[in-house]
């Protein structure tokens, strides 16, 4: 029941927030005020280009370690009630994402060429 | 006129990502005033840059044409308005080279003084904005910022009872200067002075020791020998390359030879030593300060009669070209006088001009955050640039 | 290999077609009043109004969002010249505007509030324009400094506008040339003043004598 | 290299021109010859340090084009300087000898319509491109209407 009740708390914060938002703010759009703002000048070329694939793997690896944290906070709030038996299992989740960490490291990701 | 279809657009000669060109335009939290740098972008690595600049060009040459020598000074502290003092410096010195218009030994004195304090208040500024746009690498980013505005402020208000103005004065004018110290502004300066004295070595203590100021600092934007000479910058710049050119040895005015201070020399060019250059110059401009406060003669403040008419002082036909060491290198009055009470043509030669046309030789093949390290330890201002 | 970069097209500056002054005078007079809600919006708070006794509801809330406007107006940080150094003088600790509410932010997107520190240039105004524009409503422009009100020393250059005011609608005016952060202060309290008059309707208070 | 043989050295190479004496050495040549005189105080004098590049309207005597490159080491600053001639406006570019001189020639062109052969891209630094006049010739007026900015 209380994950209900917390589910309604965080759809009705963002709608209450965004309805307030767009009934008392005054609308005026404007055909530069959606122009992609790029210090005050006209961007030059497009965005579109095919990047470095550097930029791509940081963000994977980030995605790795944000999940283990996604992971961790939870299992700190039960830790004390699950006993030694939950530190095991963590630890051996750790391990198998340490050795993502240490592959990504000895292959120099992060070092930008 | 050059017809834009027939330059070719950034070749694409090989099959690695593309370029993409990105603005750094005028509007920019590093950009330290309006200046546009058209960056094109291999990944995180510059490949061009191309600077636009002229978005604070406010007519200065052709207004000093239709102003007298009376009353450009105050208009000349706007081209460097982070070191007004020095900008109008330059133009009074040319007037009075043309004119031989010898200056009271107090007022040269007091000058110096000024010219120092001045240095030392932009100094402050520039480490501060330096430090703020390499951003968190030195805790929070706007730690040293807020410290060297702290420390400015209180020269600010050495010169707000000195001159009455907080940034940009009329002090200086042909022949003198115009207001003179009130009691117990030495006594203020020297306490100041010491103030000061102790935090230079509070914010090296700060940055020297931080690994990310070092990594972010050292052998990033080196600028070579010869290419630093060729391009003409001047001041901390060049005497980070290694080159012992300062006007105020070179060139002894406004009796500088009285004063004995060394100047700072490195020899690597980058970044770090611009920064090693100057915070040398902090101490060297405290010891000028003190050895003019020591041996400050009696006398008047000015050569002219006092100003009843705006047109009063006429320079006699001639050229000149004075030159002042600025804190940013050496600020020039190129004035051609055809005696009348206007000069009839007056070029500055702005250090921050000839400083920044030296950006895009050195840019390409650094990172994008490098780009905001070598703005930063390059210091334009950009009334100087556009004039 | 030295790549050479692109010819930057710098943009004509936009002009709106004028016969003469007198005519770009009047368009800054008249406040903007198309910046109207939903109508179902302007229908029921106007019933409310309306309603005996219901004024007290639309003012209790006018009050209150005004003070939240007033409360945190964000500046850009928009330094051109002089000005821009005194700006950042008041930023900092000695002449806080944070006491104020105000967070100094550099993206256009996030702020309410744009203080125009220095000369204003006939190459600079179209990219003023665009991020005076690109700032979401309700938005506020603060000119600060003598070359911003009216062209201050440079009126007379070739290449300055004479006063931001000629390309967008000015809330305060700061004299001074640099205004002595004080005065600067002084400006950007008149400007929460003014903000209390905010209607609900985010039309801009219209001018009464007690602030302007 | 003291002033005394820069003197001297000039004199014997540059017949034509007219050399000052004094600290700045002025030397003025005819437009023809000015970037030789550019290379030579480069190599021959050493003067390696570019100062700056700039121009004065004569109103009918025409344009002037001034220069000055300083050696550092000897002290020695060379003020060059050549008379364009009433109603020309072309002059060599510099750029070759030095690479300072790139943007202050593009100042130049902007601001008196001087134009450089050889110059690699010469465009307006200060002014926009679609800018009509060159501001600092003594015949523009200061406040030219610019509409509706006027």
């Amino acid at each position: 029941m209380s994950v209900v009740v917390y589910l309604g708390f965080i759809i009705a914060f963002a709608v209450v927030s965004l309805a307030a938002a767009w009934l008392l703010s005054p609308h005026r759009p404007l055909a530069t005020k959606t122009a992609t703002y790029e210090c005050g000048a006209e961007p030059i070329g497009q965005a579109w280009v095919q990047f470095p694939v550097g930029f791509y793997l940081v963000a994977l690896v980030f995605i790795v370690f944000d999940a283990l944290a996604v992971f961790l906070f939870p299992w700190v709030l039960v830790l004390r009630s699950l006993g030694f038996h939950a530190i095991l299992t963590m630890s051996l989740f750790l391990a198998i994402l340490g050795l993502g960490w240490v592959y990504a490291y000895r292959e120099g990701i992060l070092e930008w060429q | 006129m050059l017809d834009r279809s027939s330059v070719a657009r950034v070749e694409l000669d090989w099959a690695g990502p593309e370029r993409l060109t990105m603005n750094m335009g005028p509007q920019h939290p590093s950009a330290h005033g309006v200046f546009r740098a058209i960056v094109t972008l291999e990944g995180e690595t510059v490949v061009a840059v191309d600077a636009v600049i002229g978005y604070l060009h406010r007519c200065h040459e052709k207004l000093a044409e239709t102003l007298t020598y009376a009353q450009y000074p105050s208009i000349a502290s706007k081209t460097d308005y982070v070191a007004a003092m020095t900008s109008e410096f330059a133009y009074v010195l040319a007037a009075e080279e043309i004119g031989k218009i010898d200056v009271p030994k107090r007022a040269q004195y007091l000058r110096v003084i000024c010219a120092e304090l001045q240095r030392i208040a932009s100094h402050l500024l520039w480490l501060g904005t330096w430090c703020m746009d390499m951003g968190g690498a030195l805790g929070g980013g706007a730690t040293i910022f807020l410290y060297c505005i702290r420390e400015r402020e209180t020269i600010l208000d050495l010169f707000e009872s000195l001159v009455g103005a907080r940034l940009l004065y009329g002090f200086y004018q042909v022949g003198g200067v115009r207001y003179d110290i009130p009691s117990g502004w030495t006594q203020a300066c020297r306490s100041t002075l010491e103030l000061i004295e102790q935090r230079v070595v509070e914010y090296e203590r700060m940055l020297e020791n931080n690994p990310f100021f070092l990594a972010r600092a050292k052998g990033v934007g080196v600028i070579s020998r010869d290419l630093a000479q060729d391009i003409g910058i001047a001041g901390p710049l060049l005497r980070g390359s290694g080159i012992s050119y300062d006007v105020r040895r070179a060139a002894p005015y406004s009796s500088y030879g009285d004063f004995d201070f060394s100047i700072p020399i490195e020899t690597d060019g980058d970044c770090f030593a611009r920064y090693r250059v100057r915070m040398v110059e902090f101490r060297q401009a405290i010891t000028i300060i003190r050895q003019a406060l020591d041996r400050l003669p009696e006398g008047p403040i000015s050569s002219r009669p006092a100003l009843k008419s705006v047109a009063q002082t006429r320079i006699p036909k001639g050229e000149a070209y004075a030159r002042v060491e600025g804190p940013r290198g050496e600020v020039g009055n190129y004035m051609v006088a055809d005696g009348s009470a206007k000069p009839y043509r007056m070029k500055w030669r702005g250090a921050s001009f000839s400083n920044l046309s030296v950006l895009p030789h050195i840019i390409p093949g650094h990172k994008v955050a490098d780009v905001v390290a070598i703005m930063g330890s390059v210091d334009p201002v950009f009334g100087e640039v556009d004039r | 290999m030295a790549v050479k970069g692109p010819i930057p097209e710098i943009p004509a500056p936009i002009w709106r077609n004028f016969k003469d002054l007198q005519e770009w005078e009047q368009l800054h007079k008249t406040r903007p009043v198309d910046d109207k809600h939903s109508a179902a919006f302007e229908a029921v708070t106007e019933g409310v109004h309306r309603f005996p006794g219901g004024f007290v509801v639309t003012t209790a809330a006018d009050a209150f969002l005004n003070w939240a406007r007033k409360s945190s107006v964000w500046p850009v940080t928009f330094g051109l010249a002089c000005c821009a150094i005194e700006m950042m003088a008041t930023f900092c600790s000695r002449f806080d505007v944070e006491r104020l509410g105000m967070v100094p932010w550099a993206s256009p997107r996030h702020s309410d509030l744009m203080i125009v520190s220095g000369t204003v240039t006939i190459k600079m105004a179209p990219m003023l324009l665009r991020i005076y524009d690109q700032m979401p409503d309700p938005k506020w422009a603060v000119s600060m400094g003598s070359c911003a009100n009216s062209g201050g020393p440079f009126r007379h250059g070739y290449h300055v506008v004479k006063g931001v005011d000629r390309v967008i609608p000015v809330d305060v005016y700061v004299p001074g040339c640099p205004p002595p952060p004080e005065s600067l202060l002084n400006g950007l309290l008149l400007l929460q003043e003014q903000i209390k008059h905010f209607k609900r309707t985010g039309q801009r208070a219209v001018p009464n004598d007690k602030v302007d | 290299m003291q002033p005394a043989d820069a003197h001297s050295s000039l004199a014997a190479r540059f017949s034509g021109a007219e050399i000052g004496t004094g600290t700045p050495l002025v030397v003025s040549v005819s437009p023809d010859r000015w970037v030789e005189l550019a290379q030579c105080a480069k190599d021959t004098l050493g003067c390696r340090f570019f100062s700056f590049l700039t121009a004065v309207d004569w109103k009918e005597q025409g344009l002037e084009v001034v220069a000055r490159v300083d050696n550092l080491d000897d002290g020695l600053g060379v003020m060059m300087k050549t008379r364009l001639g009433p109603g020309v406006s072309a002059c060599g570019s510099l750029t070759a000898v030095y690479r300072g001189a790139n943007w202050m020639e593009r100042e130049c062109w902007d601001m008196f319509g001087i134009r450089f052969e050889g110059h690699p891209d010469l465009r307006r630094i200060l002014l926009d491109d679609s800018w009509e006049g060159f501001p600092l010739l003594k015949s523009y007026a200061v406040d030219t209407a610019y509409p509706p900015y006027r």
